[in-house]
């Protein structure tokens, strides 16, 4: 049995033996391939070839036929299947010549290149024909779903009392690099500067502005907390407004208002 | 063991539902073949079953882990003790040699921020607690280790604490 | 029902490991207060236990409900795994008997290009993870199965994946 039709029986409509293909049949005979190759394999195991010898005329032919009865029929096939098609036409070309020796100064076979393909390809069906093999859960056996039960105790890792002092020496000495790196990194605390700079700000914008982008250039903690203040009081002063404009606040400046 | 076919479907059913099940939907699954379901169910409320606790409260029907083998829930889990994170080794540290402390006095010694899930994981360990507030604006709560904290280290008192050679780290003032 | 704390001990296990544990931890958590736990466990792989089997095979002991209770699947409204599409099927083998293996990989056997759709399906499934990274251009991602994997397919480890017989795969020669 091809591995085709085993790995999703009961699903798929069987592939008709002869070459013969039921009208309307053969887009969804070309849904079940998952490409060329697949096609392709399919062909030479219908056949009985041998994927080492492969009789390439034969099934160019037969793989055409199936792209010309798709044309015929309008399907709209991937461009894969044009390209295997090209590929299967080379091959055939260079069988006509006297094959080239390779660097190891044997002949090379044309077809060794796809032959590889194609048992790369049968090897993948074999190992999902095997995959369908073993049972499943909820279809062959059937599983418990874990337990429920009362919270647990959380229990403290095991930590000595004696990596803490080593730990705190760390810190201290990182805290002093820090202030010795950056003697002065007074924050500018200054809420009437940062009203100013969000009323600027919201001026000079040509359209509503969203939170984020009033934010200031440093964006720790305490610069955006000191920014929302800036907002909010500049929103009590009714300097700005909000809007509600598609799905989300919007900060707006109110015209006519330059007594912050 | 004794052979009761309704009351393993009643298990099964309950194995398979360990969120819990309505006795309405039990009863929409049982109640035509088996109506004598509720007698089994009761009975097994009673005794249990194996290392299951069958609890039947507010219309709903759970079957649950008997709390005698929660121990086995850290057996089965803590085949490899989670090392201790850095960020929570080090806020310990600091509220172990400066409580009472505030968040953003431990944010300074770190220099960097301290997420609140920090100090929630040092709660959950009960290792440290809040022992007061601090005067001044937003009374920023104010952190200190337990008696907890003590005895998981095996120190009588803070005392105790390994003393810290800061000479090397700190520049006199 | 019969008292027996360590066979309640064994299956309080089983059911809070719904995904099998070894006889190695099985041990290791048992063997030194229990000595006896390996009768035990015999005793009801063979009897069963209510509506409960228990599997050991490969080193790997789990508790399932005995296959009688399949039905009550969908009276329950519990999710019933389906057939799976050829293209999940075989992307699925190539990672469970390669890996850990790269997309390109993947795709190199299969002839076609793999869609991001098949591994996140394989992915929603909790089927397959991403393992690590393999060195070189890209750092391209690792795809390996998880223990759900080995759970649904009631395999004890992958050393216990089916053989694949090649002699039906390719055309006799």
């Amino acid at each position: 049995m091809p591995a085709d039709q085993g790995v999703a029986s009961g699903e798929v409509m069987p592939i008709p033996e002869g070459l013969y293909i039921p009208p309307d049949a053969l887009e969804v005979i070309l849904d079940q391939f998952s490409g060329p190759l697949d096609l392709l394999l399919w062909l030479i195991r219908r056949n009985r070839m041998d994927i080492r010898d492969i009789p390439v005329a034969e099934v160019t032919r037969q793989y055409l036929s199936y792209l010309e009865e798709a044309r015929r029929r309008q399907l709209e096939l991937a461009a894969d299947y044009l390209l295997m098609a090209a590929w299967l036409a080379e091959i055939k070309a260079r069988m006509l010549l006297p094959l080239p020796p390779s660097e190891e100064g044997e002949a090379e076979d044309p077809r060794a290149e796809l032959a590889l393909r194609l048992a790369k390809l049968a090897q993948v069906q074999a190992e999902a024909e095997a995959l369908t093999t073993l049972p499943r859960a909820g279809l062959d056996f059937l599983l418990p779903t874990a337990l429920a039960h009362d919270p647990v105790p959380l229990v403290p890792p095991v930590l000595a009392v004696s990596r803490l002092p080593e730990l705190l020496r760390q810190i201290a000495q990182r805290h002093r690099h820090r202030q010795a790196r950056a003697p002065a990194p007074h924050f500018a605390f200054d809420l009437r500067q940062r009203i100013l700079e969000v009323l600027q700000c919201c001026r000079s914008a040509i359209r509503p502005l969203h939170f984020h982008e009033i934010l200031p250039r440093q964006r720790d903690r305490l610069q955006v907390g000191l920014n929302l203040l800036a907002i909010l009081e500049l929103l009590r002063q009714q300097a700005l407004c909000l809007l509600w404009q598609d799905e989300v606040w919007l900060l707006s400046a109110v015209a006519g208002d330059e007594n912050v | 063991m004794s052979e009761d076919p309704l009351r393993d479907l009643l298990l099964a059913i309950l194995l398979l539902r360990t969120e819990g099940i309505s006795e309405k939907d039990l009863d929409a699954l049982l109640g035509n073949d088996h109506p004598q379901w509720r007698e089994v169910l009761v009975q097994l409320v009673e005794t249990g079953w194996g290392p299951l606790q069958l609890i039947a409260q507010g219309g709903q029907v759970q079957a649950r882990l008997h709390p005698r083998y929660l121990y086995l829930l850290q057996e089965l889990q803590l085949e490899k003790p989670r090392p201790l994170r850095k960020v929570l080794l080090e806020t310990l540290a600091i509220i172990a040699y400066h409580q009472p402390i505030t968040r953003p006095e431990i944010e300074d010694w770190r220099g960097v921020a301290v997420g609140s899930g920090i100090l929630q994981q040092l709660q959950d360990f009960d290792w440290i607690e809040i022992k007061g507030h601090r005067d001044g604006p937003g009374r920023p709560a104010l952190w200190g280790t337990t008696t907890e904290f003590l005895r998981h280290f095996g120190l009588s008192s803070l005392a105790e604490m390994p003393a810290v050679n800061l000479e090397n780290a700190l520049p006199e003032s």
